[in-house]
């Protein structure tokens, strides 16, 4: 059976590579992945900062959909999309007032029926670590691999979290065991980036995005691992940013989960994307006879 | 504790369970279950050979885990008795089956595999409960670390560091690497004030034991710097906050209003993230150790001993008085008192007090021989009754009971009766009985059903 | 009563122990609470009689609450749980007969408990609001004739 | 700073309370917020301060005050707050309400950011990155802002000029036009 | 059968083994059976087993003094196990002849096929899947599923499950629970007010003659609480709304105890439909405690005991 | 017919800023059966108890009501009273019209109103009471103590000087509970032992 | 004035008509039992199925439960209000001859010494339409106590079934004034006169459930103490109320006050002999044993009202055996009470 797929408006953008390794690695993994047609925008902080209404309604309008369209689950890799579906989802199952009007706002009746879940959460709960292992051709040995959850994947952890403790959470951490490598605990794995000031207040982003290359340095890592397009924006493509702010030139490739999930399984390098990347990784991978 | 082991009037059952309480005020009766500990406490010399040459080594509950202990073992070495016990779970004589070397090398012929439980029946007139609390486990707090962080320790790890015969002999060193520490900053209302971890309640005693961390750890280390977080400081008692004042000023603490969010370790330092809301601005220490003041909790058996006993406890498991003011000691049972931290958070002369209040009660209690007791019970009307004892088998107290009596014919007729001081009038056999031939005195269905009509109409 | 201004009016059985004192809390703490329930105290909610309960509806009042220990929280050890099969089934009757489920309401509240005593009240009193004054039993023409 | 105190003072807050649905007089002080926050020294008032400011009804202070703008709604506050408060939540409502009575902005790079953002979805449905960035060049007259970074993504193939709009565009302008507090009364 | 019983009956009269033996004797109205309450070997001569023996004679060894041998049907027994756990009747008083029974006839429904020709019906027998009757010197079958109570419809246990004497072979339960329950569902179907109206109309027509209170094997009170004065529950006189509470009350006395023999509603002069009530009970109570109403003899009433997981859910 | 007092106490402000009470005093005398009805500042105190006393004794009272606080405070207090005028002490009942009204209650109107209800029902109940004699228990002169801390060996000591038996039971192979762990106790830092 | 007859399909025409000024009561069972409702407009058709009603027509006129007055306190003492009937004239059309001679016989009871206002007054403004049997239910044993199924002294007017038509004639004053008042009617022909008389005989004929008055007062004075043989009739007995209840001339009823303080009512409710709480005194129940009951009841009926009022009180409707869940059959206690 087919899973939703909700790929958000950064798939289409500069996050291109998520999606694309994001497919390539369901296809390894026998997934069928089915896109929600005509997916509207998540509506992501902005809608959140200017009406509560908006904020519920924009997601709600995809889930409408997805459930129109005979879809049980709806699955996305944006940490924010998540984020934002997540929330609508819980909101309007907790409150039925809250449901009718804002079902009468996206004119699509929601019926609540949907299971929302983030890839990272998707890929152990409904994958299986297990079986995860099994599909792995090429194990990333010596890949010390920084999980970084970022802020939306883990708050509020009543509604939203994708793990038991939302203030050490190691899901991410199994799957990129699974895969063979090696996630050391840092202390930077749920600090903010700063994703929604990326362009408004470009300082900010580079300050707090600095600090967590630094935290990722001093536990040693090799590259950080993300799950969130936002969080990708600012560690990597601003790292050259932050190199002349901060003076230090950390040089640490970040990479999409799903695209080192794809390395591990045996997708070429090439059809991952990962080339497209600020940071280089192929020297990283190279070192580690992984490429 | 040498005092209450050395009253002739004190009988000590150590490693023993309250099993089951029956009866009333004046007369419950206890079982009593005596766990086997493996040692004859009559033989048993307090020699110590014993656990110097067992081979196990287990973490030490009385150390908080900051030290071990072996699996036969007295707690420490003033323990009363001064008895070893053997800890079946981790003796190799149970898990493997061999060993005994205890047995081989006591003189004394004390240990024995052996000995099983015993089931204690004794009578008694009152019951004071004094079981004492939990501390909060502060491993719920993920930002704190979540037990991950070796040098995040608890007031009580602190206590056993400090003290000469805990398990470094009073050296306060880290228990990451040994080292001593220099920086040390104090976290308070860990557990405590605190809707979000489920315990909005304040635990009494933290700020107190904060101040006296703080002032120990200086005599034993002049070097150190305590960083003492906190929201505000309660010092109510007598001489309490001279003592807070002192800690700050001849022993240099650094009181910081405001709470910890984070602490994350960078090398061997801990990054302590906390604000100080007096100054408005976030503050970040770089300590060797963190000293977590967690809170008092209910005892996490608390509720299956107050329904052993027949008392309420509140929703976080503290036993409830009768009354918060005039009734501070008794319960709803009567003959049963509380005292101590299983009540409520409180500190020791608290304690202390309210110890003495429930010894008041139970002496007031005792002197004299009988005691009057209300009359509202159960009384049958056996002229109507159809003998079907559906009475019987409600009665929690078994009150009612068969008897035959000879009428004035000579024939023999079995009916109910009530035993007035077994009975507790509870009702349950009044609406039990489909023919209302039950009535509870001072609460009958025409009493209950005209206070009905006196509103209904 | 005029139908415009007419006010629920309904009994509360509460427990000595437990309800009783969880109402003298909601006292306590000042907590307000619908002013419409009167308050029988009885010894335990094992003390209830159904007839009670029929009773009360029988003679107009508008809903009857009955509250008692938690269960395992008894002062008297069981008086709750033989109080409670004879509930389900009251509850079932009741139903079956076609009362209004909101007219009566079992709760388990603890001494402790003040705050969810108010709430109890609270949303009983408005469950019997919502369901109108009770005509159950009243009558279209008078008796005798 | 001296603040006088009327009768009135628990109104601001209970306006608060009332739109966001968060209890404001909840909070204790303790600053675990602040403690926690990402941004906190880019504010002028701290997140505990914002709260307090609350409480003694410090309407124009709080609602001209850029810590709402500066908040990066990654919840550290909301999610560690002892007391159970949603601090996040306070800080949309104060930007809502900002925006609605016309406060001064403190940081009109944000509040820019935010309706060219918003403005994009309403027209496409969708969020044109490439679109939304120039936009806001635009607007805030930075026309050379991440310039260098442009041209590095556009090598890569990450910037199109193409639109990504869906067929159902209407449907998401009508949720714009029914959602309520989308008011933007400009600057006073 | 019948001679099996008589000669058993005799025997134990004979023997003193028995006070009394408590069986169905030929009725005095066409086609009705009757019970039969002896010490008089000579009075067995009338005792009868035929698709008619509608009462449920349980009640009587409550009230009669020694012991007795009783006939019971499958239903009949299980009152019979009820009132053992009630302590009304002991086992060992008792020595009890089980009727393996395939349904009984319901004179009514038969009236409703026949009319008024139940009159004037001569004979009646069961063969196999029919009622063959004479009317008239002529012969009729009816098929006998047709006419026979509704509770038999839905009977669980038609072979009495305590007997010292089995009359006849084990018989095996021909369930159709929903024909059995057809009344319940319809009332289960209607909103509640109109549930309310339905049963406020049903006992406007109550004349409180008791029938169904002292017919019923599960009543067993020395008083009845409708007699009880102080307070006076229930006013004596027959009122649709202390009708309605004075078998509400009733109905929650007798529950766990009521087996679905459905006296009360055969006994009802104006044609109550209590079964409806009673039966939705056990139905109720089975499904609340998982308790089946007289299977075991040794276990306690259901209202005397209770189980920390029953249901909960209704509770605030 | 019975001769019943009803007492209503203001508890201070606390009852009488929200009931009427001097309006139930004056309505209640015509209740049935209630012979004497006043209302006074606080019922419980000396004047209070004497008020009731001399109530009986001049109105030849069979009953008692009084409209106060809770039950579970002070119906010891009043059953005392009158047993101290010569009535048994079942004949006595308490309308909760505090805690159970004025305390939970704003509206004046309704406050009184129930205020009204619950007297009138504590005076159908005192109606039918009965006079009790006390049931007298024997007393087993032995305490149980549980738990070996702090708490529980002062408790054990004390009763103990009293005369009496004690036994105290420890979950723990020791005595000394928590304390036995603590190093120095403030705010004297004796050692705890 | 002879005898008129009427067309069955045009009862309710004339059902109609006359409920206008009157309550008109008629057989109906549309509640599940057969009792007399009043005139509901509609089905006049309980000629074809009628046998006998379930609840007597007693119920009419001391029905199963009555205020018998109101009072209330007031400044001066109680007020007090009598509950008469409101004396709306009545027709109560198709009563069995047996029916008819049960309300002559609580006719002398009501109107004895102390004369009932609340039974008598109903009476008096009723007007008891008679309908002969002419299928007699296997229960009926009218016969045997000076009864015909056919024919009735005791209504104001009688009808008899006579196929398609009813025919009619005046007994009393009261019914020749209602005769007169009815349209629709026809003269009879002698046939169908002849032809009533002759199914009156054949209904008769078809009664064979008898019992034998003759000496039973003696039989039953000297039954009184046979205790054994009242224990063994009784043994089967539940102690319910059924046969007092729907049987035509039992008459006992139970007068109990409701009250509350301030107002009440004195209701006056139907009784039973078989109850155990029957006439029960503060210390002890005359009655305690269920086979004392059993005997009173009899013995009321065939004994004490014969002394006093020169009359059985039994008329043979065979409700109580019919309706009896246990089949307690008054022809065989008194056939026993004769063969003894």
């Amino acid at each position: 059976m087919a899973y939703g797929y909700y790929p958000g408006c950064s798939a289409h953008g500069t996050a291109k590579e998520y999606d694309i390794s994001t497919r390539k690695v369901c296809v390894k993994l026998g997934i069928q992945l089915e896109d929600v047609a005509d997916w509207n925008c998540c509506g992501a902080s902005p809608a959140h900062a200017t009406s509560e209404e908006l904020s519920l309604a924009l997601p709600l309008r995809n889930l409408a959909l997805a459930e129109k369209q005979g879809l049980n689950s709806i699955m996305t890799t944006c940490s924010a999309c998540y984020n934002r579906l997540k929330v609508a989802h819980e909101t309007v199952k907790e409150s039925p007032e809250t449901l009718d009007r804002i079902n009468d706002i996206v004119g699509e009746p929601y019926n609540k029926t949907l299971k929302v879940t983030h890839f990272v959460n998707f890929l152990s709960e409904e994958v299986g670590l297990e079986k995860l292992k099994e599909k792995v051709v090429k194990p990333l040995k010596d890949v010390k691999a920084a999980c970084y959850y970022g802020c939306l994947l883990t708050r509020p952890p009543e509604l939203v979290t994708i793990d038991a403790d939302p203030e050490n959470p190691t899901i991410m951490d199994g799957i990129v065991e699974a895969l063979g490598a090696e996630a050391p605990d840092w202390s930077h794995k749920t600090e903010c980036c700063g994703a929604s000031l990326a362009l408004s207040r470009t300082d900010i982003v580079v300050r707090l995005s600095g600090e967590i290359l630094k935290a990722a340095r001093f536990a040693d890592a090799d590259c950080i691992i993300v799950a969130c397009p936002l969080c990708y924006a600012n560690l990597d493509m601003r790292q050259s940013q932050i190199a002349s702010r901060h003076g230090v030139d950390y040089s640490l490739p970040i990479l999409f989960i799903s695209e080192l999930m794809g390395i591990a399984l045996g997708v070429n390098y090439d059809e991952l994307g990962i080339d497209k990347h600020m940071v280089s990784a192929a020297n990283m991978l190279r070192e580690k006879g992984l490429m | 504790m040498v005092e209450s082991s050395q009253n002739d009037n004190i009988e000590i059952l150590t490693y023993s369970e309250v099993e089951e309480v029956g009866g009333y005020i004046g007369n419950f009766e206890v079982k009593i279950r005596k766990k086997a500990r493996l040692v004859d406490l009559e033989k048993c010399t307090g020699c110590g050979t014993c656990y110097q040459k067992c081979p196990v080594k287990v973490p030490s509950e009385f150390d908080m885990e900051m030290g071990m202990r072996k699996a036969i073992y007295v707690p420490f070495p003033q323990a009363v008795p001064n008895v070893p016990v053997i800890d079946k779970e981790h003796c190799r004589m149970f898990t493997k089956g061999k060993c005994s070397i205890c047995q081989k090398l006591c003189q004394a012929d004390a240990i024995d595999y052996e000995q099983e439980d015993e089931i204690i029946e004794d009578k008694f007139g009152a019951i004071v409960v004094a079981t004492g609390y939990d501390l909060f486990d502060a491993s719920v707090y993920g930002e704190y670390g979540g037990g991950r962080f070796k040098d995040v320790i608890s007031g009580l790890q602190l206590e056993r560091l400090i003290s000469p015969s805990g398990p470094t002999g009073g050296h306060i060193i880290r228990p990451s690497d040994g080292k001593e520490p220099k920086n040390v900053v104090f976290i308070q209302c860990v557990g405590s004030r605190d809707v979000e971890k489920g315990r909005p309640y304040c635990s009494n005693v933290c700020c107190m034991y904060t101040a006296k961390h703080a002032v120990l750890l200086k005599e034993h280390l002049p070097e150190v710097q305590t960083n003492i977080f906190y929201m505000d400081i309660r010092s109510p008692g007598k001489n309490y906050e001279q003592f807070v004042q002192r800690t700050m000023e001849q022993f240099g603490a650094l009181y910081i209003r405001g709470r910890v969010s984070k602490i994350y370790q960078r090398g061997d330092k801990l990054i302590v993230k906390g604000a100080d809301t007096l100054a408005a601005c976030q503050v970040e220490v770089e300590a060797d150790m963190v000293v977590l003041a967690t809170g008092i909790t209910a005892r996490h058996d608390s509720k299956e001993v107050a329904t052993k006993l027949g008392i309420p406890y509140d929703e976080f498991g503290f036993f409830t008085e009768l009354h918060p003011k005039l009734a501070p000691i008794e319960t709803v049972t009567s003959g049963v008192f509380l005292t101590g931290a299983c009540q409520a958070p409180k500190d020791i002369p608290d304690t202390v007090a309210s110890a003495s209040g429930a010894a008041s009660k139970v002496a007031a209690l005792f002197s004299s021989d009988r005691m009057s007791m209300a009359p509202l019970v159960s009384t049958i009307d056996t002229s109507v009754c159809s003998m079907c004892k559906a009475c019987m088998e409600v009665c929690p107290y078994g009150a009612i009971q068969e008897e035959e009596i000879t009428l004035r014919d000579g024939t023999k007729k079995k009916q109910l009766t009530v035993l007035e001081s077994v009975c507790h009038g509870c009702g349950a056999c009044v609406s039990t009985c489909k023919s209302s031939c039950i009535m509870l005195r001072g609460m009958t269905d025409e009493q209950i059903f005209d206070e009905l009509m006196a509103v209904a109409q | 009563m005029e139908e415009s201004n007419w006010e629920p009016k309904v009994i509360g059985f509460l427990c000595h122990w437990c309800s009783y004192a969880g109402a003298d809390l909601s006292g306590s703490a000042r907590l307000e609470y619908p002013h419409n329930i009167r308050i029988i105290r009885i010894p335990c909610s094992g003390r209830v009689d159904p007839m009670f309960i029929l009773r009360a509806l029988q003679n107009g009042v508008d809903g009857v609450l009955v509250s008692g220990c938690h269960p395992g929280d008894c002062h008297y050890q069981s008086g709750n749980f033989h109080a409670r099969r004879k509930f389900a089934v009251i509850n079932r009757l009741l139903k079956y007969v076609g009362i209004e489920p909101e007219r009566v309401q079992f709760s388990w509240v603890a001494a402790s408990e003040g705050p969810k005593m108010a709430q109890v009240i609270k949303e009983f009193v408005e469950g019997v609001r919502k369901v109108g004054p009770n005509r159950l039993f009243k009558d279209e023409k008078k008796d005798g004739e | 700073m001296i603040y006088q105190l009327n009768a009135n003072v628990r109104n601001f807050g209970e306006t608060i309370s009332e739109l966001s649905g968060v209890d404001i007089s909840t909070c204790y002080q303790c600053g675990k917020c602040t403690a926690g926050c990402p941004v906190v020294m880019e504010m002028s008032h701290t997140p505990n301060q914002i709260m307090r400011l609350i409480q003694l009804g410090l309407k124009d202070e709080v609602l001209s005050s850029p810590t709402p703008w500066l908040c990066a709604s990654c919840e550290t506050c909301t999610t560690r707050c002892p007391k159970e408060v949603d601090i996040a939540k306070i800080m949309d409502t104060l930007r809502i309400l900002a925006l609605k009575e016309g406060y001064k902005r403190k940081e009109p790079n944000v509040v820019a950011f935010n309706k060219i953002f918003l403005d994009s979805i309403k027209n496409n449905g969708r969020l044109q990155e490439t679109k939304l960035a120039m936009a806001f060049n635009f607007k805030t007259l930075q026309f050379f802002k991440d310039m260098m970074l442009g041209q590095k993504l556009f090598m890569k193939g990450k910037i199109s000029f193409s639109g990504d709009a869906i067929s159902g565009v209407d449907a998401v302008k009508a949720i714009f036009e029914r959602s309520k507090g989308f008011l933007d009364k400009g600057e006073r | 059968m019948e001679n099996r019983l008589k000669e058993e009956a005799g025997k134990l009269l004979k023997e003193g083994k028995v006070d009394y033996i408590v069986g169905y004797g030929k009725g005095t109205v066409n086609l009705r059976t009757s019970p039969l309450i002896t010490n008089k070997e000579e009075d067995l001569e009338g005792l009868v087993i035929n698709p008619f023996i509608a009462n449920n004679l349980s009640r009587y060894p409550v009230e009669l003094k020694g012991r007795v041998g009783i006939v019971v049907k499958g239903c009949d027994s299980r009152s019979l196990t009820s009132l053992m756990q009630d302590k009304k009747v002991k086992r060992e008083d008792l020595i009890i002849f089980g009727i393996p029974c395939e349904g009984v006839v319901d004179l009514k429904k038969l009236a409703g096929q026949i009319g008024a020709e139940i009159d004037r019906v001569t004979d009646a027998e069961k063969e196999g899947e029919n009622l063959t009757l004479q009317v008239d010197g002529s012969k009729k079958t009816i098929p006998f599923r047709d006419v026979i109570f509704d509770k038999c419809y839905g009977c669980e246990h038609p072979t009495p499950l305590e007997y010292d004497v089995l009359l006849g072979s084990e018989v095996t339960p021909n369930l159709d629970i929903e024909k059995s329950l057809e009344k319940i569902k319809a009332l289960d179907d209607m909103d509640t007010p109109e549930r309310w109206d339905y049963w406020k109309e049903q006992f406007s027509k109550c004349i409180r003659c008791y029938g169904c209170r002292n017919v019923c094997p599960a009543c067993f009170c020395e008083r009845c609480f409708v007699d009880v004065n102080m307070p006076q529950w229930v006013a004596t006189y027959a009122t649709w709304q202390d009708n309605l509470t004075f078998q509400l009350i009733r109905t929650l006395h007798v529950a766990g105890r009521c087996s679905d023999c459905g006296e009360c509603e055969r006994a009802c002069p104006v044609g109550i439909p209590l079964r409806s009530l009673q039966r939705k009970m056990v139905e109720e109570v089975k499904d609340l405690f998982g308790h089946e109403v007289g299977i075991d003899k040794d276990a306690p009433p259901v209202f005397s005991h209770y189980e920390a997981t029953d249901p909960d859910e209704f509770m605030k | 017919m019975s001769r019943i007092g009803v007492f209503i106490c203001h508890c201070g402000v606390n009852i009488s800023s929200v009931v009427d009470v001097e309006k139930l005093a004056e309505e209640l005398a015509h209740e049935d059966g209630v012979a004497f009805s006043t209302e006074y500042k606080y019922m419980c105190s000396d004047p209070g108890q004497r008020i009731i006393k001399d109530a009986m004794e001049e109105h030849d009272l069979d009953g008692v009501v009084v409209a106060s606080c809770s039950p579970r405070l002070h119906e010891r207090t009043f059953q005392l009273c009158v047993e101290g005028a010569g009535l048994n002490r079942y004949k006595m009942e308490m309308a909760n019209i505090r805690e159970q009204c004025s305390w939970v209650h704003k509206d004046k109107e309704f406050a009184t109103e129930k205020a009204r209800d619950l007297i009138k029902m504590a005076v159908a109940k005192v109606r039918k009471n009965q006079p009790f004699d006390q049931l007298s228990i024997p007393v087993f002169k032995k305490a149980l103590v549980i738990g070996g801390g702090i708490a529980g060996m002062q408790a054990s000591i004390d009763i103990a000087n009293a005369g009496h038996k004690v036994t105290l039971v420890e979950r723990t192979p020791t005595i000394g509970g928590r304390m036995a762990q603590l190093d120095k106790t403030f705010p004297t830092l004796d050692c705890s032992a | 004035m002879g005898y008129k007859k009427i067309k069955k399909d045009q009862l309710k025409t004339l059902f109609n008509e006359l409920s206008k000024d009157c309550s008109l009561f008629v057989p109906s069972g549309s509640k599940g039992y057969v009792g007399f409702d009043p005139w509901d407009g509609n089905s006049a058709d309980f000629t074809e199925w009628y046998g006998n009603t379930t609840i007597p027509p007693k119920a009419l006129f001391f029905p199963p439960v009555e205020a018998m007055l109101r009072f209330r306190k007031g400044e001066a003492g109680y007020e007090i209000e009598e509950l008469l009937p409101n004396g709306r004239p009545q027709i109560v059309f198709g009563v069995r001859p047996c029916d008819a001679r049960a309300l002559k016989i609580t006719d002398i009871l009501f109107s004895d010494t102390y004369r009932d206002p609340y039974y008598l007054k109903r009476r008096e403004n009723a007007t008891i339409v008679g309908l002969a049997c002419n299928e007699p239910c296997d229960t009926c044993f009218c016969t045997s106590l000076d009864i015909s199924p056919g024919e009735s002294q005791d209504v104001d007017l009688l009808c008899t079934d006579i196929g398609d038509e009813l025919l009619m004639e005046a007994v009393s004053d009261k019914g020749e004034d209602l005769l007169s008042k009815m349209s629709g009617l026809s003269d009879a022909s002698g046939e169908e006169e002849s032809k009533a008389k002759q199914l009156g005989e054949s209904a008769k004929e078809k009664i064979t459930r008898q019992i034998d008055t003759s000496g039973l007062l003696d039989k039953m004075r000297s039954s009184f103490e046979n205790r054994e043989y009242w224990e063994d009739v009784s043994r089967k007995c539940m102690s319910c109320g059924i046969c007092t209840y729907v049987c035509p001339t039992c008459h006992c009823f139970d007068i109990c006050d409701e009250n509350n303080k301030k107002d009440g009512k004195r209701v006056r409710n139907w009784d039973s002999c078989k109850f155990p709480l029957f006439t029960r005194m503060p210390m002890e129940n005359p009655r305690h044993e269920k086979w004392r009951r059993i005997r009173q009841r009899y013995h009321h009926k065939f004994e004490y009202f014969q002394m006093n009022f020169e009359a059985i009180a039994c008329t043979g409707c065979g409700r109580c055996i019919r309706e009896c869940p246990v089949n307690v059959d008054v022809t065989e206690i008194i056939g026993g009470i004769q063969a003894l």
